[in-house]
């Protein structure tokens, strides 16, 4: 029986911890802080670097890389933003982060913000989470006064402070550039990248780092174990512990935290299984945007050799090789009492409210695929629609500015991919069996 | 180019004293005086104008009794002997013809320059300008021969389709403003 | 003479030309018409006559007829601004026409054009009783073209000039043939023992039986032809040939001065149509009836009556070939005359002159 | 290989399989352009920034592949360097070139990629083309006969916008031609920092607006007309009066101040319809005011003079000119030339006040506040022309104390005006009526009210000739619309009286043919003819005045002490 390994989570999920300081405190907390206090940020950025850590929000890039991007020469200050911006579809790791153990993502923080010369830190967390904003507040108020945040942190002579900036109630804000824009006080349109990578250009045009919730949390925990400890943890390149949302239709729903197990050991052993009487049938498994794995379907694992659904390894690399992403560790999971054209529409319709509007295929072909899916649940599909659907999709990904592009192109190509009987069984019938849904998918 | 040379069939005997082709030419004309006449007295009598007729060129209005034409000018700029002047005006906004943007303030077509080609009928894009029944025009000026838009209305009249342009885009205005 | 004989003989002049000038305006609406029928038109049938034409039934029938325009032709042409060129010679600028005009009126005296008979003893209803009846025809007959040369000339100007020396090569050209053409005609009509000498009332006579133009197709044959190049018919229109010529002779002409060459050459076309009728097609004579008109005064009308519509078939006749042919080419016309017309005719002499040889010696 | 290597600080790039030299950083869609070719972009604009968000321009983009551990270029076998494509396209507008890159810029996979983007444009935007003021010169028209599919996959309803957004006193906003460019935004906060701009809602819903309380009303909110791709801004001068494609383009000068704005005037037949700006990097880049884009209204103003008079009656010209004569061959004449008139002119008027023997020549200044940007201190186009012509060699003055001492003291009595109103240059009516005036001019006003001849002229829309801008830069307007019937050519009127007064300078009716003169005689036009005097003009040497104290101030490409500046980052 599988088992999850808690370091994040560790004492979050414990009965009676509060967020207070005085909790975290007693629970060894800002110990890696000092500690990080004590070694040139160079070494902790070489720690970070040995530890393998990729980043929590999405893209899985190396952190330590991305540190060592920083454009250092230019002068200009180095600002760090926690990307607490958490709204894919399915995700919801960072809120229990953030709710229940704010002092580790301001421990994570400062650690950050010392290893890179950081003289001022952000937290821009989504404009729907205003609890997680107060709690937050709290405890960087409570942390300033115990001296970790501010003026000469723990004596070290190190300064920085961190500011709460509550986002503008936007999926877009999420991406780093238009996370950025958003910060500075304009609409959140991602940057073209090149010339603005948020290492050289970013925030107010200086080499910013941006970081998810969960990463930043992680380096607490690479500091106090070292970088080759950490590193021992998880599959190689996939180190460390990582929280996986599970929901949808499983038994048990919730989110894990999760060192390396197949799909069987999370689905089953964790969650619980399929529903009474249900069988799974298509697994999402980084969140709305990426592409959907069909249950019965052959897969492979990272060194090509085909295994079944319940083996593929739950990691960023065993998940890229079965043909999806991890994405952001949403996993959302169907099973045969899920209508797939509505799950499609249900999201598309969800891209086509959330696209910024910046880049003409994502503004226009959002729009398009959600009422295509709007026809083709409300009864008015026609032949051409699930080839036009396809085409259409295929022109947004990858020629927009941000990744967002790909949030139309996945879904869309890989339900179709999956499970196009369903679609072709549906072109020219009146209706995909679901009532009046196109009501709700169109906009109000 | 190669030249084919066709030879000429020699004329017989007969031929060459041309009297049976003559007799035959007499036949030909003998029965035609014998055929009912062709010709129309007009103007009692008009012909029937077949249908695609290009007639004189007029303006029509939409079932509604809208002006369709929008003055795109797309008509004086296509017509092979710059027969239509257009003066376009910007419409208020509000009442009726909220939807309707631009219309002609003035819409001449001189009569005399006209050559009835129909390219202005094919190019319009809101079909307010048609070749009609109408071929005989006359006038006792230059000047009663230029034709201006009431003129070419009062020609035109009303040709029932199924456009609704305007309608259309109220509707969808007004469903759009419900969101 | 007394008075009253040439106030009679007067009178009778008149009656026949004014008789001729009217069917000859007949015959430039027969022409109308005609030509219209032929195209599938409907021709003249708006011009009515204000009371006449509101005759119930019979004025409408009139005047689709078309029976009042050359009422209205003739006026136009008299009422019309009368220009004379600047260019002109004036003298025979106006003579020609009155040339060209006379001499188609004149050549109707002779013309007998039907019989009457008297003490049993049936006499020509003509106004001159010649002997020489063909031979005057022929004299006056020629005379017409010298208006037409006359016109073309005094024009002083290229059209007209071309075409009245067309005219005149035409004249000459066919003049021969028509002389020829009709020797036979005489030939047969002056069997031995006649006195008929040149009379045409005699040749008339003499088709008691049987039409001249059956005895002698070929000579009726180059007769027509050579009356149609004498009245500058089509084809023969070499004169005119406004496709050409503008108007050919008459470019310059306008008004009353046009109306009388017009009214020259239907006059021509009738009277040529009533000589044919008299040399071939048996004058008043119907085939098979020999005195049909002994019962006097009826008689004679209807032998009258018999002659106009005989020449009224042949005027048809002209019109009927004019919408039917297209114009010769000038040196087609010259060539037709000179290597057709007048070889065929001097056969057609000699051949007949053996025939009647051998007839008459048998 | 040569590919990569740098020489000369310039690089060799491959476009398409051609090579091309250009210095490292040029963007990649202006040197397409200076290339001859295109690709079509609607977001990209040479004078803004780069917004890369219309996704048109996307080209596929390659290059040299780098050996990670040395550092060096990965050659192929045949020893060629290895070129690594980028496996998405890339927008042409934010590369820029380095050495050794490839760009595909007619491949299927590019073509493809502009198909689908202006399938994705075309889906929400009005069928407006026959009402549309952009018709005839709109990109997305353009674009769509080479990239469009001919009919629409497109069944659902478009998204339904407002039509006609009033943004300011004389922009009008469609909001569902907008595609979402951004270059007005972009204009508005950059070029005239005037930040009124912006967009709301989001996705296909944006909306392009004016901050809440504010308007687009600063003088260059036309510019955003110009430069908007398709038909969403419209002049409301100019919406709906003429299809463009009616529109002669004649090239002008901005009479509006000393810059030398470039200009395209719009007209047909006769009639000018609208001035829009004409690209000069020295001078205007692609920008012009909203004033000077309403003078054209000058031409039927009511006070337009149209009539030869003497004594305020109508007469044929040449009695006119008689007349004027016989007051010129007096010897106590004056000249008042104007600072709007062309150097063609001020050459022959020179010329004539000269051989008139004139006591004192002068011109009248025109100054006001201009606003650093392409609307200087000085209102008279071509101060410089007169100075460079030598038919003043001071600057001009607001008060024509000079003229009007000489007059108070008998020393003129005759006065010839070119088209300047002397009664507010400091010359009352009281003093002007002591003096015989010959007003030559195109509009009427108080010295032409006492002028004892009036010899009407034409405007700059209905001449040719050249003016001398702030930096010494010699430009060329071309006639654009006739005269009114009747009115002599200001050249040919200055040149008969010349002849007359028996001064045979040939025929000088033409600018071709001044210039002809004009090169020959003197120095600092050696070398110039009208003809041949290129589009963006010819700096001329002025370092000859620059020690007059000029009143203009800096503008877009003005510094006053050096003439020209580079053109702003």
């Amino acid at each position: 029986m599988a088992a999850e390994r808690k370091i994040l989570l560790q004492h979050a999920d414990e009965a009676y911890y509060s967020p207070g300081i005085l909790n975290y405190l007693a629970q060894g907390g800002y110990e890696g802080l000092k500690k990080a206090l004590k070694q040139k940020p160079e070494d902790l950025r070489q720690e970070v670097l040995r530890s393998g850590l990729r980043g929590r929000g999405g893209a899985g890039f190396s952190c330590g890389l991305k540190w060592s991007l920083v454009d250092r020469k230019s002068g200009k200050p180095i600002y760090l933003i926690c990307n607490c911006d958490e709204s894919e579809p399915g995700t919801f790791k960072d809120r229990q982060l953030v709710h229940k153990d704010p002092h580790q993502v301001i421990e994570g923080m400062m650690i950050a913000a010392y290893a890179n010369d950081v003289v001022q830190a952000f937290i821009y967390i989504r404009e729907e989470m205003p609890l997680g904003a107060k709690i937050l507040q709290g405890a960087i108020e409570e942390a300033r006064s115990m001296g970790f945040v501010g003026e000469n942190i723990c004596h070290s002579g190190f300064s920085c402070d961190i500011v709460v900036h509550r986002g503008a109630g936007a999926y877009i804000c999420g991406e780093e550039t238009g996370l950025i824009e958003s910060m500075e006080g304009k609409r959140p349109y991602p940057r073209i990248k090149p010339p603005y990578f948020p290492a050289v250009l970013g925030l107010y045009q200086c080499p910013t780092i941006v970081n998810n919730v969960e990463t930043l949390c992680n380096i607490v925990h690479i500091v106090r174990l070292g970088g080759e400890a950490y590193a021992r943890i998880g599959r190689h390149g996939n180190t460390g512990t990582r929280i996986w949302c599970v929901s949808g239709m499983v038994q048990n729903p919730g989110y894990f935290e999760i060192e390396t197990l197949t799909m069987k050991e999370l689905l089953y052993d964790l969650c619980g299984g399929p529903l009474p009487g249900r069988k799974f049938t298509g697994i999402i498994p980084g969140g709305a945007s990426m592409k959907i794995l069909k249950v019965d379907d052959n897969f492979r694992n990272r060194d090509g050799r085909a295994i079944g659904f319940e083996d593929i390894i739950i990691d960023f690399d065993g998940i890229q090789a079965a043909g999806s992403m991890s994405g952001s560790a949403g996993m959302i999971v169907l099973d045969d009492s899920v209508n797939i054209i509505e799950a499609l529409a249900n999201i598309i319709a969800f891209f086509a409210h959330e696209t910024c509007g910046q880049c003409t295929p994502c503004r226009e072909g959002s729009y398009w695929a959600r009422n295509i899916l709007a026809r083709m649940c409300s009864g008015g599909a026609r032949e051409e629609d699930v080839a036009l659907l396809y085409d259409l999709a295929g022109n947004i990904g990858g020629r927009t500015v941000c990744p967002m592009g790909y949030s139309i192109t996945w879904p869309v190509r890989s339900y179709i991919d999956k499970f196009r009987d369903q679609f072709e069984a549906n072109a020219g019938s009146n209706t995909c069996g679901v009532e009046s849904f196109s009501e709700r998918l169109i906009e109000k | 180019m190669a030249v084919k040379i066709l030879k000429r069939r020699p004329l017989s005997l007969l031929e060459k004293t041309y009297l049976p082709q003559i007799l035959i030419g007499l036949k030909i004309t003998l029965r035609n005086l014998f055929r009912p006449s062709v010709t129309l007295q007009y103007p009692e009598e008009r012909p029937d104008i077949p249908e695609g007729y290009r007639g004189v060129p007029t303006l029509v209005k939409d079932a509604n009794g809208r002006e369709k034409c929008v003055a795109c000018q797309l008509c004086e700029f296509v017509c092979p002997p710059r027969a239509i002047r257009i003066t376009s005006r910007e419409l208020e906004t509000g009442g009726e013809d909220a939807h309707i943007e631009k219309a002609p303030d003035e819409f001449e077509i001189d009569m005399l320059r006209c050559i009835y080609c129909g390219y202005c009928q094919e190019v319009c894009p809101e079909e307010a300008i048609w070749l009609q029944d109408v071929f005989s025009i006359s006038g006792y000026s230059r000047e009663a021969m230029v034709f201006d838009k009431e003129k070419l209305y009062q020609l035109g009249g009303t040709l029932p389709d199924n456009h609704f342009k305007w309608d259309r885009k109220k509707a969808e205005e007004e469903a759009a403003k419900r969101h | 003479m007394d008075v009253f004989k040439i106030l009679g003989i007067t009178a009778k002049a008149l009656v026949v030309v004014l008789v001729l000038l009217s069917l000859s305006n007949l015959a430039i609406l027969a022409e109308r018409k005609v030509s219209s029928w032929i195209q599938g038109r409907v021709g003249p049938n708006r011009t009515a006559l204000p009371i006449i034409g509101a005759i119930p039934f019979l004025g409408a029938g009139l005047t689709r007829l078309g029976l009042f325009q050359p009422l209205a032709d003739g006026l136009k042409l008299l009422l019309k601004e009368d220009p004379v060129p600047d260019h002109v010679n004036k003298f025979y600028y106006f003579l020609a026409p009155v040339a060209a005009f006379i001499p188609a009126v004149t050549a109707i005296t002779v013309l007998p054009f039907g019989e009457i008979v008297r003490n049993g003893t049936p006499r020509p209803i003509v106004l001159a009783d010649l002997d020489i009846g063909i031979l005057f025809i022929f004299a006056v007959a020629s005379l017409g073209v010298y208006g037409v040369i006359l016109a073309g000339w005094a024009s002083n100007s290229k059209y007209p000039f071309l075409g009245g020396i067309r005219a005149s090569a035409q004249m000459i050209s066919y003049e021969l043939a028509l002389g020829l053409s009709i020797l036979p005609v005489f030939m047969w009509t002056n069997a031995p023992g006649s006195q008929a000498g040149l009379n045409l009332f005699a040749v008339v006579q003499g088709q008691e039986h049987f039409w001249n133009v059956f005895w002698m197709p070929v000579s009726a044959l180059l007769f027509l032809v050579a009356i149609f190049a004498e009245t500058n018919r089509l084809p023969f229109d070499m004169a005119e040939s406004e496709s050409e010529l503008v108007s050919g002779f008459s470019t310059e002409y306008g008004s009353f001065k046009f109306g009388l060459f017009f009214l020259a050459e239907y006059a021509h076309i009738v009277v040529g149509s009533g000589v044919f009728t008299v040399l071939f097609l048996g004058g008043w004579r119907l085939p098979f009836i020999a005195s049909y008109y002994s019962g006097g005064m009826t008689g004679a009308v209807l032998s009258v009556l018999v002659f106009c519509a005989k020449t009224f078939l042949v005027v048809f006749l002209f019109m009927w070939v004019r919408w039917t042919l297209p114009r010769f080419r000038y040196d087609q016309i010259m060539k037709l005359g000179w290597t057709v017309m007048l070889p065929l005719s001097l056969l057609n002499i000699i051949g007949y002159a053996l025939f009647l040889a051998v007839w008459d010696g048998i | 290989m040569s590919a990569g290597k740098v020489t000369d600080g310039r690089i060799d790039v491959f476009i398409d399989g051609e090579k091309v030299r250009c210095p490292p950083g040029t963007n990649l869609i202006d040197l397409v352009e200076g290339m001859g070719k295109e690709i079509p972009h609607y977001c990209y604009h040479p004078k803004l920034s780069v917004s890369g968000n219309c996704r048109m321009c996307l080209v596929e983009l390659g290059t040299p592949a780098m050996d990670r551990e040395t550092g060096k270029p990965v050659l192929d076998e045949d020893g060629a360097p290895k070129i690594m494509y980028f496996p998405n396209p890339v927008i042409a507008c934010a590369t820029r070139l380095t050495s050794g890159m490839r760009v595909r810029t007619q491949s299927a996979k590019v073509r493809e990629c502009r198909e689908a983007v202006l399938e994705f444009l075309l889906i929400n935007h009005p069928l407006d083309c026959p009402i549309c003021d952009q018709a005839g010169e709109c990109l997305l028209q353009e674009f769509a006969t080479d990239y469009g599919r001919g009919y629409s996959r497109f069944i659902e309803k478009k998204v339904v916008k407002p039509k006609r957004t009033v943004l300011g006193p004389r922009v009008m906003l469609d909001d569902e031609r907008c595609i979402l460019c951004s270059r007005c935004v972009r204009f508005c906060q950059e070029v005239v920092e005037d930040d009124v701009l912006g967009f709301v809602d989001r996705g296909t819903y944006t909306t392009l607006t004016c901050y809440p309380g504010k308007q687009l009303e600063n003088n260059y909110s036309l510019n955003t007309v110009d430069i908007c791709p398709v038909g969403a801004l419209t002049s409301r001068d100019f919406r709906f009066r003429m299809r463009v494609w009616f529109l002669k383009e004649t090239p002008s000068i901005c009479t509006e101040s000393s810059v030398g704005v470039n200009t395209l005037v719009g007209s047909r037949e006769g009639k000018v319809y609208r001035i829009t700006p004409r690209r000069n990097d020295g001078v205007n880049d692609t920008w012009m005011s909203d004033s000077g884009r309403a003078l054209y209204k000058r031409i039927e103003d009511e006070n337009r003079l149209i009539d030869f008079r003497v004594n305020r009656l109508p007469v044929r010209p040449e009695d006119a000119l008689s007349e004027a004569l016989r007051r010129l061959q007096g010897d106590k004449v004056a000249f008042v030339g104007s600072g709007q008139s062309s150097v063609e002119e001020h050459f022959l008027f020179n010329c004539l006040s000269r051989a008139a023997g004139s006591v004192l020549n002068c011109l009248v200044s025109r100054t006001r506040e201009g606003d650093g940007f392409l609307i200087s201190n000085d209102a008279n186009p071509n101060v410089r022309g007169a100075l460079c012509l030598g038919f003043i060699d001071t600057l001009p003055e607001a008060n024509l104390t000079g003229l009007a001492e000489k007059i108070n003291r008998g020393e003129v009595d005759a006065v010839v005006v070119h088209n300047e109103d002397l009664t507010t240059a400091g010359i009352g009516r009281s003093l002007l009526e002591k003096v015989e005036v010959i007003y030559l001019g195109s509009h009427g006003n108080g010295a032409s009210e006492t002028a004892s001849v009036v010899i009407p002229g034409l405007t700059v829309f209905e001449k040719s000739g050249t003016f001398i801008n702030q930096q010494f830069r010699l430009q060329k307007f071309l006639q654009a619309v006739p005269g009114p019937p009747g009115v002599l050519d200001d050249l040919v009127t200055i040149s008969r009286l010349l002849n007359l007064l028996g001064k045979d300078e040939g025929r000088l009716a033409t600018p071709a043919a001044v210039w002809a003169v004009l090169s020959r005689r003197l120095k600092c036009f050696e070398g110039i003819s009208f003809d041949t005097l290129p589009e963006t003009g010819a700096l001329l040497d002025g370092s000859a005045f620059r020690s007059l104290p000029f009143c203009e101030g800096p503008s877009l490409h003005f510094e006053p002490e050096t003439g020209t500046v580079e053109a702003r980052a």
